[in-house]
């Protein structure tokens, strides 16, 4: 089975990517852009049973980093 | 074993800080990530590189090296731990310093001099500079730009703990021009730029010694 | 009606009945799988192996020319230095990102291979005019591949060469050059010895990446509506090359390694064939062992698989556990696929069955070799003919103002700034300034490097111009005080297949022949890459030499751009005209022409003023070569470095632009005396005040000089 | 209103990011993963009325690199 992990970094931390795509995308005439965020996904694959909360044990141990980002899991 | 220099897969300044410190008389000694014995160290650098290729976040995964477990019980008996660059981002994913760091604001790579403003001595590293003085010391990173909530922001200033500003630019957005800061206690120490860089005339500043032999000074003599 | 195979995998009817004349029977398909790779342009050089052997090199230093996967020079008191240089054109083109970083980690393999430690690189590239946002794109996707790469990867990028050239949109160059070091004891080899030895497969899982890919790319033009025939991108891994490194240096280190070859086009197919044909040996392989990164690949797939970042050991059979142990030590994947045998044969199994099994020589010696026909091209007479025609007078603070904000005269520390420098405290002398310095530790002795290529040149004389790179890059290295002790040479041009492009090669080739000769300077190593071709539009012709200085001792203080003083003299050492424009700068950029025959280099001066540099370079704090935009970029260039004004004395505008090859400037204090026989030397002015001033000709501000050369390149990519 | 486009690499490309990841987690104890692949997400915030045929193609041009990459848009 899979899982897949989709992370962002908090909101008010400095993006940079998304701030210097904002602008490169206006620059190209995309006047309807309004922001732009980064995220990062992480798409795991496991052994049938593995449950949502190990997956989540994961994150908090290791993927994700508490201090500067958010993440939620889901099943695909 | 005096100052213990960790190597982890992937780190590469191990050998630059080795020699640094060896010029300043210290005696550096290189440990591999996986051993889990660091009772001959008074003090521990983690060197700058690519620990796991950055991978995943900085710092990341060599957070959970074995080794990490000595780092973390030397920092809380109060022995001197300084991280450079990807060791400063190690510490930081190891909690024992707050904050993290993000991609630089121009997004690009920045290898150059930079000069640095001494804010605080209370800490291993800045413990004989002075505070005021501007330091010309070689940046190398992609991922140098400093972050942190607010209100950690705003202990770390309030506290004191910010040990190194950038002065003049903000070469790589960091929040407050934040260059190095230190723990509570300020034996553990961290910064982007790389003081070993510039530790000898002929590679153009030796404006790094300062914070060098300050660490090798805050070590305890070793044991007879 | 479906194509023959080997037509569909680049081969000719009369090379695929060669390779049934040497098995005596029809290839089954990995067989011809690995003859048509191994046979391309890019893996057997079959349009110019016939013609390198014009270059010389059995000077006593060298410890290995051509042949091996990198040249080595013996340095003295037991240090040998190894380099290297190569392409990654088409992939970089596919992908400008991974491909320019897979460059890298290639060639820093074939420099461990030979046992030294990679200490640094070097980036000359190429690209279409950047106003082009396609241009753009490739240009900022192969610095951001090297520099993602190499400085991940540990190795310092010191420095390269830059031009942009309509002729290199749709075809850009991405040549990488790389130097190692090491101690005798480790030197290695590929060639497999003693039967019964074992070969082991270290580093990344084998995937799909590129099969049959850069080397076919390598040796085909592209076309319009190509997209849909490129081979899968390979996309590199630092980590595991870093790994792989300190994993390699340990083996040689403890002796485990009988011989080592890395895995490059043709993967493990060329690899075990090339270590086994060069030791006369032959070699039994087992694909069932070897580590994969994806289900259900074909023994072919295997075979051919250009994964990157892997090797393959020779080891004795009693040392393959502590070998092993080594390797797992540094987190490297290890699998043990062969055994060397006494055969001749290469023997590939796959599930019990034999998949290939053909003479392990054949692949590489029996290649084919063909002398293409010559011709001078139809337009070079007229090229000759057309002379840029110069105006009387000029505005020379505007004229230079317009050199300075080229992009490829501009500042290029955006290009080198995203690269580390500095690892590993050896570099003396850094990017922005002529040849690179690196000291070895603990030795009085350094290593210079600069690479140089001047395509327009080389357009307009093929021969000329690639004489005066290779004056150039000596000169380049002489001004760091080092001697030119070796070179490696980049051959990028067009199609083989026409004469006039293989004429462009052969004169190429003499020209850097023969200026080597004069210098005795050994050519330790080369690539060749042809086709770069795109819709029938080859590029200029493109060497690029990269030229190793050697010096013991070193100076204390080599010369550097920015260590000029107001008060300070201001010299030109080397020969005046005022007649060199074919070709240069001025003409390029202020007159938008191109045209003339580039003067010859003269080999007696050459050597006069590089001999005289590489002295002075002890005793004078600036040395400059005067190079692309003539005396006056030069002058500008030390002047913005040192952040001081000039005042020069010219009667005429002509020789602050023309470019006569052959001299350098140097600043020194009054009292320095720096003539010498042989040589002409002519004092230009004193550095001081605010601007540069040119007498009567008048001032050009410093600040604005700066401000337009900074930018120059920067605000063209942002 | 917003989209997020999601980017994952080609299939049978190499993953070093996953490879390593995947490691990782291997020697942090959990077994139950077989294979751990690294994707991008990118949030965008545009006017009201931008069609998803639009962010499409801000992906061919900018956003997304079609030669080593694979994208979907959803609005969310
Ligand atoms: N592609 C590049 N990568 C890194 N450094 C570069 C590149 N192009 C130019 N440089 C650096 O910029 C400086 C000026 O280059 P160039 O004008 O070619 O030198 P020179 O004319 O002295 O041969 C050199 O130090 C060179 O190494
Ligand atoms: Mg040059």
């Amino acid at each position: 089975m899979r899982y897949v992990v989709s992370i962002t970094r908090k909101a008010g931390l400095a993006d940079p990517e998304g701030t210097t795509t904002a602008a490169a995308l206006t620059n190209l005439g995309y006047r309807e852009v309004r922001d732009v965020h980064f995220g990062r996904t992480i798409h795991i694959e496991v052994t049938d049973g593995t449950s949502t909360e190990r997956i989540d044990e994961m994150c908090r141990i290791l993927l994700a980093n508490p201090v500067i980002e958010d993440y939620i899991v889901e099943e695909v | 074993m005096h100052v213990a220099v960790v190597v982890f897969p992937g780190t590469n300044c191990e050998h630059d800080v080795d020699h640094a410190l060896s010029l300043l008389g210290a005696e550096p000694e290189l440990v591999w990530h996986r051993d889990v014995d660091l009772s001959g160290a008074t003090g521990v650098v983690l060197p700058g590189g690519f620990a796991h290729g950055d991978y995943l976040r900085t710092g990341a995964i060599a957070r959970f090296s074995p080794i990490m477990k000595e780092v973390e019980r030397l920092a809380a008996e109060g022995a001197p731990v300084l991280g450079i660059c990807n060791g400063f981002q190690m510490l930081c994913e190891a909690g024992l310093l707050p904050g993290a760091t993000v991609a630089n604001r121009d997004l690009s790579f920045i290898c150059r001099h930079v000069d640095l403003e001494v804010t605080s001595t209370k800490s291993i590293l800045t413990a004989n500079a002075t505070i005021g003085d501007i330091l010309h010391i070689p940046l190398n990173s992609y991922e140098g730009n400093f972050v942190a909530p607010e209100s950690e922001v705003a202990i770390l200033e309030s506290e004191g703990r910010v040990i190194l500003r950038y002065h003049g630019e903000n070469p790589n957005g960091s929040t407050n021009s934040i260059a190095g800061i230190t723990n509570r206690g300020g034996n553990v120490a961290g910064l982007m730029p790389h003081p070993e860089r510039a530790s000898e005339d002929v590679l153009g500043s030796i404006d790094g010694r300062v914070l060098l032999e300050s660490f090798v000074g805050s070590l305890e003599p070793v044991p007879a | 009606m479906t194509e023959a195979l080997h037509r569909q995998l680049g081969m000719t009817d009369d090379e695929y009945g060669a390779v049934v004349e040497i098995l005596g029977r029809s290839p089954n398909e990995p067989e011809l799988a690995m003859y048509s790779v191994m046979w391309s342009e890019h893996c057997s050089y079959k349009s110019s192996r016939a013609h390198l052997g014009r270059f010389g090199h059995d000077q006593p230093w060298v410890v290995f020319g051509p042949g091996e996967n990198a040249g080595v020079v013996d340095l003295g008191d037991g240090w040998l230095a190894a380099l290297r240089i190569e392409s990654h054109n088409h992939p970089s083109f596919v992908e400008p990102h991974q491909g320019a970083a897979t460059g890298v980690g290639g060639i820093l393999r074939d420099i461990f291979t030979m046992g030294a430690r990679p200490i640094a690189l070097w980036d000359p590239l190429r690209f279409g005019p950047l106003a082009d946002p396609q241009n753009r794109y490739l240009f900022q996707g192969v610095v951001g591949g090297i520099a993602g790469y190499g400085n991940a990867v540990g190795v310092p990028t010191l420095g390269g060469e830059v031009e942009f050239a309509d002729r290199f949109s749709k075809n850009p160059l991405v040549n990488v050059m790389a130097l190692g070091l090491m101690r005798e004891e480790q030197l290695v080899t590929k060639a497999a010895a003693g039967e019964g030895n074992v070969a082991i497969l270290l580093g990344a899982s084998t995937g799909r990446d590129g099969i049959g890919g850069a080397s076919i790319l390598a040796s085909a033009s592209f076309e319009e509506g190509d997209e849909e025939k490129r081979p899968s991108v390979q996309v590199g891994d630092p980590f595991e090359e870093k790994k792989l490194i300190e994993a390699c240096l340990d083996l040689y280190e403890r002796g485990l390694v009988v011989a080592i070859q890395d895995l490059g086009a043709a993967g493990i197919s060329c690899a075990t064939s090339e270590s086994a044909a060069a030791g006369g040996m032959g070699m039994d392989v087992d694909l069932d062992a070897v580590h994969v990164r994806e289900l259900a690949m074909t023994p072919g797939e295997i075979l051919m698989s250009e994964s990157q970042e892997r090797m393959l050991a020779i080891v004795e059979p009693g040392d393959v556990d502590e070998a092993l142990r080594v390797a797992g030590k540094w987190e490297v994947q290890v699998s043990v696929i062969g055994t060397v045998t006494a055969s001749d044969q290469l023997r590939v199994t796959h599930g019990g069955r034999v998949v290939a099994d053909i003479p392990a020589a054949s692949l590489s010696e029996n290649a084919p070799l063909y002398r293409r026909p010559v011709a001078r091209p139809a337009h070079q007479e007229s090229l000759w003919g057309d002379r840029p025609s110069l105006p009387g007078e000029i505005d020379l603070a505007s004229a230079l103002l317009r050199l300075l904000d080229d992009p490829a005269l501009g500042d290029r520390s955006w290009i080198y700034e995203q690269y580390d420098h500095m690892l590993f405290l050896n570099t003396i002398v850094g990017p922005g300034h002529n040849g690179s310095l690196l000291r070895i530790k603990g030795t009085e002795k350094g290593l210079a490097v600069s690479t140089d290529g001047d395509s327009l040149r080389c357009y307009l004389d093929p021969r000329r111009g690639a004489e005066r790179i290779v004056y150039e890059s000596a000169l380049n290295v002489a001004v760091t005080g080092s001697r030119p002790y070796a070179l490696v040479d980049n051959l990028n041009f067009g199609n083989p297949e026409k004469p006039a492009v293989m004429w462009q090669f052969l004169e190429t080739v003499e020209g850097i022949a023969t200026a080597c000769e004069e210098l005795d300077v050994p050519v330790v190593g080369g690539n060749v890459s042809f086709y770069n071709e795109t819709d029938g539009v080859d590029i200029y012709p493109a060497p690029v030499v990269g030229m190793l200085g050697f010096c013991d001792p070193m100076p204390t203080e080599p010369p550097r751009l920015d260590r000029g003083l107001a008060g300070m003299a201001i010299w030109l050492i080397g020969p005046e005209s005022g007649e060199d424009f074919a070709a240069s700068a001025f003409s390029r950029i202020v007159l938008d022409h191109i045209g003339g025959r580039p003067q010859a280099p003269d080999t007696d001066t050459a050597r006069a003023v590089i001999s005289h540099a590489s002295r002075l370079a002890f005793e004078v704090p600036v040395l400059h070569d005067v190079g692309a935009g003539g005396l006056a970029v030069a002058l500008a260039e030390i002047c913005m470095k040192s952040d001081v004004g000039a005042s020069v004395d010219m009667d005429e505008w002509q020789p602050l632009f023309d470019e006569t090859p052959h001299r350098f400037i140097a600043v020194a204090p009054d009292e320095v005396d720096l003539a010498i026989d042989d040589v002409p030397v002519r004092r230009l002015g004193t550095l001081g005040g605010g601007t540069m001033n040119f007498g009567a000709r008048g001032d050009l501000d410093l600040g604005e000089a700066h401000h337009i050369w900074y930018h120059a390149l920067r605000r063209r990519v942002s």
